[in-house]
This record gives C-alpha cells, sequence and structure tokens, in this order.
C-alpha cells in the first residue's frame, strides 16, 4: 500500500524552530507536527510510498542512521493511515 | 410607507398592518436586495433581522457582495453582512469536505448511485439558490438494497450511528424514509442516508426507482444529482411534509429559484413536469409547491402547468385553510414576537394525519422526536 | 479500506493532548542503532470552540420543565463529572459528559412504579428523582378510522406485534437513572456533546 | 475602508438623569459598545442603576438605525407571591439560556452580549483574551475561565494600560491590529476585595450573589479607555497568565509553534474564519514577543509588566533556578 501527500497547494505552512503547524485548505483544519511529519509532507512522500520506504526517506535524513527497526515503520504506517483519513495524503493504487 | 413612529416609541400598529410590512420588505430582500439602501434605517434593522430569522441573511449578503454593494451600507451593517458570509462560507466547506471524506470511506464499495438531496446538491451542482444558504446535515439518496454495506462501511471508517432508544430504532428502520443519523467521530454534521423521499406508511407512493433512474452524475465526481424536475418534485415534497417549517422560507425561495433557473435552462423542463408529478404520485405537493412559489414570491409558472395542476387540488375545505395557514407559517415572525408555534403545528398534524397516514401515537412521538433533534441543533442568535 | 484499530496504529494524536505534550514528544528520538531518528507526530487543533459559555455547570431546573417536544429532561446523576449541593447543581466536565433521558409527557402514556399498572401514575419530575424502571401499557388502542386494509399494512410493516389483540393489556419496563430535571434551554449550550436516551 | 464608527459626535449616557435613563431602558435604548450598536430593551429592577453608572460614559444612540443586535431582558411576573423573581434575556424572540434570579440582571445582560457576539460576528476573528495598550503596542493576555486573567487586567487598566477588552481580542482577519471593546469587568469572588485594595479609585458595579460562577461585580472602565475605543492597537506582547496561591513569580518565553496553538485554541470563533485565522494567528506570533506568566502578586505582576512595556531589560527567577534576562521588547523577529 503506497501514498503520496495531497498536492502543496493544498497546504499553508508556518514554522518556528523546526516545529510547524499547518492550515490545510480543503478540510479547514489546522495541524501542529513537528519536523518529521513535516519532511514526510513537504518531501518525502511527493512520489508515492509505502510505509517502509518512508521510515528509510525519514532515517535517510539523519547522518549515519542505516536501517530503520520494524518498530519505527509500524509507526510510520499507522501515522500514515491517520495521514489519509485527515485527507494529508492520498493512498495510491499499487 | 415610510413609519412615522416616535424616537424610541415604537409606532402602534395592528397586527395584520405589521405583519403585511414583514412580507414586504423579506419580498423586497428576496427580488431586489440593491434596493435596500434606499430604505428607511429602522425598515433595513427590521429587514436584517427578519432575513436572519428566516435563515436568508448568508443569501442576501452574498447577493449584495456579488453587486459590490456591501460597504455602501452604514456602520455596521457591513459587520453584519460580513459576518453572514463567513458562516455560509464556512458551512458550505464543512459540507463540501464531508461529501470528501463519504467518497473516501465509500471508495471500496461497489460503485452504486450517491444521490446528493437538498443543500448538498445545490452547492454541487451550482444552482443559483447555493449561493450564501445556510445548511446543515448531508442528505443522500441510495437504493435500498445496497444501505446496509454503505452503513457499515461508513461506520468502519470512523462515522458514528447515534444511540437511539429501542422505540427509535424500530421508528427509523420500519416507517421511516431515511436510516438513524450517522455523525464522525470527529466532526459535527449529520448525515442522513434515505432510500426513500417520502415514510413507508405516506399514502403517497413515490418510486425511489424512478428517481435513482432518472439521476445525473456529475461530472468528476463520486455522486449524483436527481433530474431537474425531481428535483423541484422533492424540494416540494420536504417543503410541506418534513415538519421543519422554521426554514419553510428558504426552502420555498429553493423551489422559486429551481423553477427558474431550469425553467430556462432544461429543455422541455416545463412540458415534462406535471405528467412527472403524477407519474411519481406526487401531484399534491406539486400542486401546492407551484401555488405558493407562484402566490407569495412570484414563481414563472407558465399557466398551462398551473391549470394542469389544478386536478391535484385538495378537498374544499383544506385548500382555503391552507392558503391561510401557509403564508403564516413560512414567512418570519416580526422578531419582537415568539414564533407561532400554533398555527405551524396545526398546519403540521394536518398534513401528517392526512398524507403521511401516521396512528395518533405515533405520530405525536414522530413529532416529538423530529422536534427534539431540530431542538437540539438549535443556535439561539443564528 | 478498514480504519485501524488495534494498537498497530500509533494514534500518536489520542495521547498527545496539549502542546506541550507534543513539543516533548518530538524530542522522543527513536533509537535506530546508535543513531536518533525523530518520530513523526501530528495533533489537530480543535478550537475551544466553548462560546461564550464560561463554565460546564448547569443548575437543576426549578419545577419539571419540558422541552419543544413535550419531554422532561432527566439529566442522568452519575453520567456527569461532579455534583453539587445535593443535586442542585451538576459539573459536566471537561471534556464534557453527560446523559439525558428524555421522559414524554405528550404521547398519552402513563407510567407506574408496577408491572400490573396499579396505583397512582407518577410524572417526570418523581420517576428521574427516585430512578428505577417504570412500566407503562404498551399497546394503545388503534384509531377507529384506519380501514382494515391499512391496518394490515401496518400490521405487515410490523408496526403492531401481530400477537396483541387491541384490547390485551401488555406492560413494558423501561428505566430511568436516577438524577435531576433539567431545562432544555440550560443543555442548549452544550449542544451536541450531550448523550440522549428516549424511553 | 468600510465604514467606521464615530464615537465623538452622540451624547453621552450620562446626559441624562437617572430617571430618564431607566424610562429609556424600559422602551429601548442603543448604546456604541466598540464596533458594536447594541439595542437593550429591559426592565428589571436591579439593572437601571448599575447599568447607568457603569455605562455612563458609553455613547448613547438614537434608533433611527440599524442595530448590530436587540438585546431584551424582562421581569416575570412572580408565580407565587414569595417565589424568586426570574428574568428573561432573549434575543430576536429567542432565548438562549433559563431564566435567571432578578438580582442577577446586570450579570445576564452582560453574559448574553458575550453569547451573542461570539455566535455572529465571525467578521472578526474572536481570541478569548484579554488585550491592553502602551506606548502603541497591544498586550494580549488568553487565557480560559479562572486564571485570573480579568483580575490581573482590571488592574493594569488602573495602572497606565489602556483597556481595549477584558474578554474578546477582537481582530479583522488579516491585520494583526486589535479592535477595542472596553466592557465593565467582572470580578469573581476574592478577586473582588483584591481589586478594591489595589486600586481604591476604581469603581465598582454591586456585588452579585448567587450567580452560577458565584458572587460578581463589576468594575467600570476608565473613561480615557471608553473615549479611545475607536483606536485600534497593534499586537506586541503575547502573555498566557495564571494565578496560582503563593506561586513564585515565573516569566518564561514560549516556543512560537506553542504559542499558535494556544492562541487559536482559545479562540471563540478559529475554525469559522478559516484560512484568514490561521494566517492571522501567524502574523501575530510573528511580530509578538510570547510568554507564560505564573503569578500570586498582584503588584508583582503590574511591576514586571511596567517593565515590559518600558522595553528595559530585567531579571526574572526562573522556575528552574537561574535566573533569565528578560529579553528587551519589541526586538521583532
Amino acid at each position: 500500500m503506497r501514498w503520496r501527500s495531497a498536492t502543496s497547494d493544498e497546504f499553508l505552512w508556518a514554522e518556528w524552530d523546526r516545529e510547524f503547524v499547518v492550515f490545510h485548505r480543503p478540510s479547514g483544519q489546522t495541524h501542529f507536527v513537528n519536523a518529521a511529519s513535516a519532511a514526510l509532507l513537504r518531501d518525502i512522500l511527493v512520489d508515492p510510498m509505502d510505509a517502509l520506504d518512508a521510515s528509510r526517506a525519514l532515517a535517510g535524513q539523519t547522518p549515519d542512521a542505516p536501517e530503520p527497526d520494524a518498530d519505527f515503520a509500524r509507526h510510520v504506517f499507522g501515522l500514515l493511515v491517520r495521514f489519509e483519513e485527515l485527507g494529508l495524503v492520498v493512498r495510491v493504487s499499487p | 410607507m415610510t413609519e412615522s413612529a416616535l424616537p424610541g416609541r415604537s409606532a402602534k400598529r395592528t397586527v395584520s398592518e405589521r405583519s403585511d410590512n414583514v412580507r414586504r420588505l423579506v419580498k423586497r430582500a428576496l427580488n431586489d436586495p440593491g434596493s435596500l439602501r434606499e430604505l428607511e434605517p429602522r425598515q433595513l434593522d427590521l429587514t436584517l433581522r427578519l432575513m436572519r430569522r428566516a435563515q436568508l441573511l448568508g443569501r442576501l449578503a452574498a447577493q449584495l457582495q456579488r453587486l459590490d454593494l456591501i460597504d455602501a451600507f452604514p456602520h455596521p451593517v457591513p459587520d453584519i453582512l460580513f459576518s453572514a458570509i463567513a458562516g455560509a462560507e464556512t458551512r458550505a466547506r464543512v459540507a463540501r469536505w464531508e461529501l470528501d471524506r463519504l467518497a473516501w470511506a465509500l471508495q471500496d464499495a461497489p460503485d452504486t448511485a450517491l444521490v446528493l438531496l437538498k443543500g448538498c446538491a445545490y452547492m454541487l451542482a451550482g444552482t443559483p439558490n447555493a449561493i450564501g444558504r445556510a445548511f446543515g446535515d448531508v442528505d443522500l439518496l441510495v437504493d435500498e438494497s445496497m444501505l446496509p454495506s454503505i452503513e457499515s462501511q461508513l461506520i468502519d471508517h470512523g462515522w458514528l450511528g447515534t444511540r437511539l432508544s429501542a422505540y427509535d430504532e424500530h421508528y427509523y428502520r420500519n416507517w421511516a424514509h431515511e436510516l438513524p443519523p450517522l455523525t464522525h467521530r470527529e466532526r459535527e454534521v449529520e448525515v442522513d442516508l434515505h432510500h426513500n423521499i417520502l415514510m413507508r406508511t405516506a399514502r403517497l407512493k413515490p418510486s425511489a426507482a424512478m428517481l435513482l433512474d432518472d439521476a445525473r452524475r456529475l461530472a468528476g465526481s463520486r455522486y449524483s444529482v436527481l433530474s431537474p424536475v425531481d428535483m423541484c418534485l422533492h424540494a416540494m415534497t420536504h417543503l410541506l411534509y418534513s415538519g421543519e417549517m422554521e426554514s419553510g422560507l428558504r426552502e420555498l425561495v429553493d423551489i422559486t429559484e429551481l423553477l427558474r433557473h431550469y425553467g430556462d435552462k432544461e429543455p422541455g423542463f416545463w412540458s415534462a413536469f406535471w405528467p412527472r408529478a403524477e407519474k411519481l404520485d406526487l401531484a399534491r405537493p406539486a400542486y401546492y409547491g407551484l401555488r405558493y412559489a407562484r402566490m407569495l414570491l412570484g414563481a414563472p409558472v407558465p399557466d398551462p402547468v398551473l391549470a394542469a395542476s389544478a386536478s391535484a387540488a385538495p378537498p374544499a375545505p383544506i385548500g382555503p385553510l391552507m392558503d391561510r395557514l401557509i403564508p403564516t407559517v413560512l414567512f418570519p415572525p416580526h422578531p419582537d414576537e415568539s414564533s407561532r408555534h400554533i398555527e405551524a403545528s396545526r398546519l403540521l398534524l394536518l398534513v401528517r394525519q392526512h398524507w403521511l397516514r401516521m396512528p395518533p401515537l405515533l405520530l405525536a412521538r414522530h413529532l416529538g422526536y423530529k422536534a427534539w433533534l431540530r431542538f437540539r441543533e438549535r443556535k439561539p442568535a443564528d | 479500506m478498514r480504519a485501524q484499530k488495534d494498537n498497530q496504529t500509533a494514534q500518536v494524536t489520542a495521547a498527545a493532548e496539549s502542546p506541550a505534550s507534543v513539543a516533548r514528544q518530538k524530542s522522543r528520538r527513536r533509537m535506530i542503532r546508535g543513531a536518533a531518528v525523530a518520530v513523526p507526530t501530528i495533533l489537530t487543533l480543535h478550537s475551544g470552540a466553548a462560546l461564550a459559555r464560561t463554565s460546564n455547570l448547569i443548575s437543576r431546573a426549578p419545577g419539571a420543565p419540558v422541552d419543544g417536544a413535550g419531554n422532561n429532561m432527566c439529566l442522568n446523576e452519575n453520567s456527569v463529572a461532579e455534583v453539587f449541593d445535593g443535586g442542585q447543581r451538576y459539573d459536566l466536565g471537561e471534556p464534557i459528559s453527560a446523559e439525558v433521558t428524555n421522559i414524554p409527557t405528550l404521547d398519552g402514556r402513563q407510567f407506574y412504579d408496577n408491572a400490573d399498572l396499579t396505583g397512582t401514575p407518577l410524572g417526570g419530575q418523581e420517576m428521574c428523582e427516585r430512578g428505577g424502571t417504570f412500566y407503562y401499557e404498551a399497546a394503545g388502542p388503534l384509531p377507529s378510522d384506519l380501514g382494515a386494509q391499512a391496518r394490515a399494512d401496518l400490521i405487515r410493516q410490523s408496526f403492531i406485534p401481530e400477537a396483541v389483540d387491541a384490547t390485551e393489556k401488555v406492560a413494558t419496563g423501561v428505566d430511568v437513572p436516577r438524577g435531576g430535571l433539567v431545562s432544555a434551554t440550560a443543555l442548549a449550550s452544550f449542544a451536541g456533546r450531550i448523550m440522549y436516551r428516549t424511553i | 475602508m468600510p465604514a467606521t464608527q464615530a464615537f465623538a459626535s452622540h451624547p453621552r449616557v450620562d446626559s441624562l438623569d437617572p430617571g430618564g435613563f431607566q424610562a429609556r431602558l424600559a422602551d429601548g435604548l442603543g448604546l456604541r459598545i466598540g464596533p458594536f450598536d447594541v439595542h437593550i430593551k429591559a426592565r428589571a429592577t436591579a439593572l437601571a442603576e448599575p447599568l447607568y453608572r457603569l455605562y455612563g460614559h458609553y455613547p448613547l444612540l438614537d434608533d433611527a438605525r440599524v442595530f448590530s443586535c436587540h438585546l431584551r431582558l424582562e421581569e416575570l411576573r412572580a408565580a407565587l407571591p414569595k417565589s424568586v423573581r426570574r428574568v428573561r434575556f432573549t434575543v430576536d424572540g429567542r432565548q438562549p439560556h433559563d431564566d435567571m434570579p432578578a438580582e442577577q440582571a446586570l450579570a445576564v445582560l452582560e453574559w448574553g452580549f458575550n453569547l451573542v457576539i461570539a455566535l455572529r460576528f465571525h467578521r472578526f476573528l474572536m481570541l478569548h483574551s484579554a488585550v491592553l495598550e502602551r506606548n502603541g503596542g497591544a498586550l494580549l493576555m488568553p487565557a480560559g475561565p479562572g486564571h485570573g486573567k480579568t483580575t490581573l487586567c482590571a488592574a493594569l487598566a488602573h495602572r497606565g494600560w489602556r483597556l481595549l477588552s477584558d474578554e474578546f481580542g477582537l481582530l479583522r482577519p488579516g491585520k494583526t491590529a486589535f479592535v477595542p471593546i472596553p466592557r465593565p469587568m467582572p470580578l469573581k469572588n476574592a478577586s473582588i476585595e483584591v481589586m478594591r485594595n489595589f486600586a481604591p479609585q476604581a469603581e465598582l458595579g454591586p456585588s452579585i450573589e448567587g450567580t452560577i460562577k458565584g458572587t460578581v461585580a463589576h468594575v467600570r472602565p476608565p473613561r480615557d479607555s471608553v473615549d479611545a475605543a475607536a483606536i485600534e492597537a497593534p499586537a506586541r506582547w503575547v502573555v498566557f497568565p495564571r494565578w496560582q496561591a503563593d506561586a513564585r513569580l515565573s516569566f518564561e518565553e514560549v516556543p512560537r509553534a506553542e504559542a499558535f496553538m494556544s492562541l487559536a485554541r482559545n479562540a471563540f470563533n478559529y475554525e469559522v474564519v478559516g484560512q484568514a485565522a490561521f494566517e492571522t494567528v501567524r502574523d501575530i506570533v510573528d511580530r509578538s514577543r510570547c510568554y507564560r506568566l505564573v503569578y500570586s502578586d498582584l503588584d508583582e505582576a503590574v511591576e514586571l509588566f511596567d517593565r515590559l512595556a518600558r522595553g528595559v531589560g530585567a531579571e526574572v527567577e526562573s522556575s528552574d533556578g537561574e535566573s533569565q534576562a528578560l529579553p528587551v521588547a519589541g526586538e521583532g523577529r
């Protein structure tokens, strides 16, 4: 199962000291996200990706962190399910 | 006729004189919003209060915005109008998002027709009465056989059924034309899934299948809307039998604008109208809808269609009674008087008992429940 | 696509209530073979649109007010956060949780405290303050003007259980959790956050 | 520029004598309160006198105009001779809450007016916050009920800060200037006495017992704040106050993203105003210094705000022991 983030024109971002607040226009909702979630939505998931690749990409952003463990990938999977429910990402048929 | 009242002392006016003034102001606000600038301040103040009470302030404000006239009004009118616009825009966004999430939740369900009714239909079909319109719930007409699977898909995706007493569950499952409302756990919009537009026990038996067959899928959307004639017939049926008379005038405005819009744009609209009303067994509500849309709001109903509708006129005593009750109930009362429960409830009982064939015990319970649901969402100052 | 309900969904959102706890959470590093990788988190804002309601207190109504539909509204005492001065005032707590039982007064039913339906019928206020199970006569007589066909129709639609003859009395029991009557207008400002049961 | 309201050109309430005011009030009179022109028609014994005193300096309006809202308060005929006399608050024929005891008439009217503003005027972004101005900059004090916001606000309003509001941070979205709506400030229970000692010159309305929040007394807004009610003020400081018995004064900077969420979460209609609300709160947080204040002594707190306004750096013992230099105000991002 793979996801890609909604188009960038759906989001308005505000950032202070690596903490982010994002306004999602279609839903009118405001979310408080950290740098990792912001990275997922703004860069990593621009191309469709499954949870494992996404967690690898996240880990890759931290120097010398080779391979995310299963627990981390499962956590990212759970979050992507929540992102989909909120309409922040769209599921892509494989 | 300007009001010659002394400052601070409201003029002594007979009740009927006052209600004529109310109707004249509301009709003027509906048909010629720009001319409100020429009103004497007290009359403009009363007009805005009446439009708010009739849930039409958002519509008036949106029209004045289109005419670029809002800032031509004295303080604090712009604040009142821009506030109404903000409220209407938010309600539209909330409904649009609920539809987006419903389509997401049903993406794996079989591709059955999801027919939007009322507010959401006007919004997505883009009919003229959609601008600035106040509405809240999402109403969907679906094939009865699909209801169980759709309901379970939604419950799987976070929508919750309202907790009902055994009686209400029974009422909804067996007599009503809809399921108990669903609400998503994180949002407050009520989703009503209908399998017909009238109760099972109603004497009128409109065929849901015919409505679904004629429904039209909106381009690039998961949703469909009723055909133009059916959309008007449903609006007329809902006006009389839904029991929400507080928003009756707004629904008559919907009917009037739909008749005008489709009368122009939809080829063969008027020639197909009355035959379709009879075929769907909705002749009586259609008779009332045409009559009062034309009589009260000047809807452009061609004479031949009005003549044809006379065949569905009510028996002698009921007609004149309805002619007197409908306008009193539809037009908002003067804001300083409490709303008119007596006429509204008498009208309701009359309609319900004769056309929805509900035994008195059931009728009292049903009225109680519907009134209570409406009461619960009531916003004191909205 | 079934929404994940099991613990596999970290449901980070449910735990983190205040922004402060999310802020602390951002520092919760997930150790991956020695290198710390920030755990993605999200918190959705629900503005405290408590309107101008300055507290979640509600007071017991004097007498037995009814709502627009003729129901007495009995607030269940142990569904609220706190009861003050002997049930004169209730705190619905934050977030608000409360359950109200609607006791109809208009639909012609008479309630008794026994299944034989004997003694004097009880009013809504008494039922609410006493709490417990109350009985009423279930099968009301059918309106006479309903033709045979329509009556058959309604029976077929299981409005009336087939076996019941209009003359036989059947008592149905309903329970009303103990509490105090409150007014509809007082509840109005908590719209949408109160569970209603109708007996 | 949308039509704004003038203040100077209208007679004041106290241009009427008390008897004349009571008669006009019973028949319906107009008051300009900040951006709202309010029509009030009230017939209740315990109302005219305190209202006259608290709103003496507000512009009086004739009724040949459009009003923002129409508030009505009627005393009900007592059912039984000895039973509690009650008043009923209605807006355009609708009753938002229960009938209340007659002696709470003033509190009922004030609270009812709050409800109508919060439910209707979505043209404004409405933060649940006190707002005061000093040296051209606005201090915002957002807080939920029971955090001592109103006491601190009433105190500052009598120590050189201009009162914009004790309850509503009103903004027209797209701008970060606050629209004043100075009102009588409702103090509760113990803080009534605290205020009397702190500012003996302050004028207080009657103490009203037995309201849902206990005893309430309203502080009259200073005359010059009422006169300057047309002058908006741009946001400069956001301070989340919390009164805590015997707490040591603590004043810490709050991360801006967290300040954003606290401001938005505390608003009356953030979600209704939508994208413009997000952009407005973002701009406020961008241009302001955001702090969390815990205080127990009113003088200490007021003195700290004085230093804040004068842009003087000051030492403040922060909660974890080491002293924390107070950043100089006005040092924008």
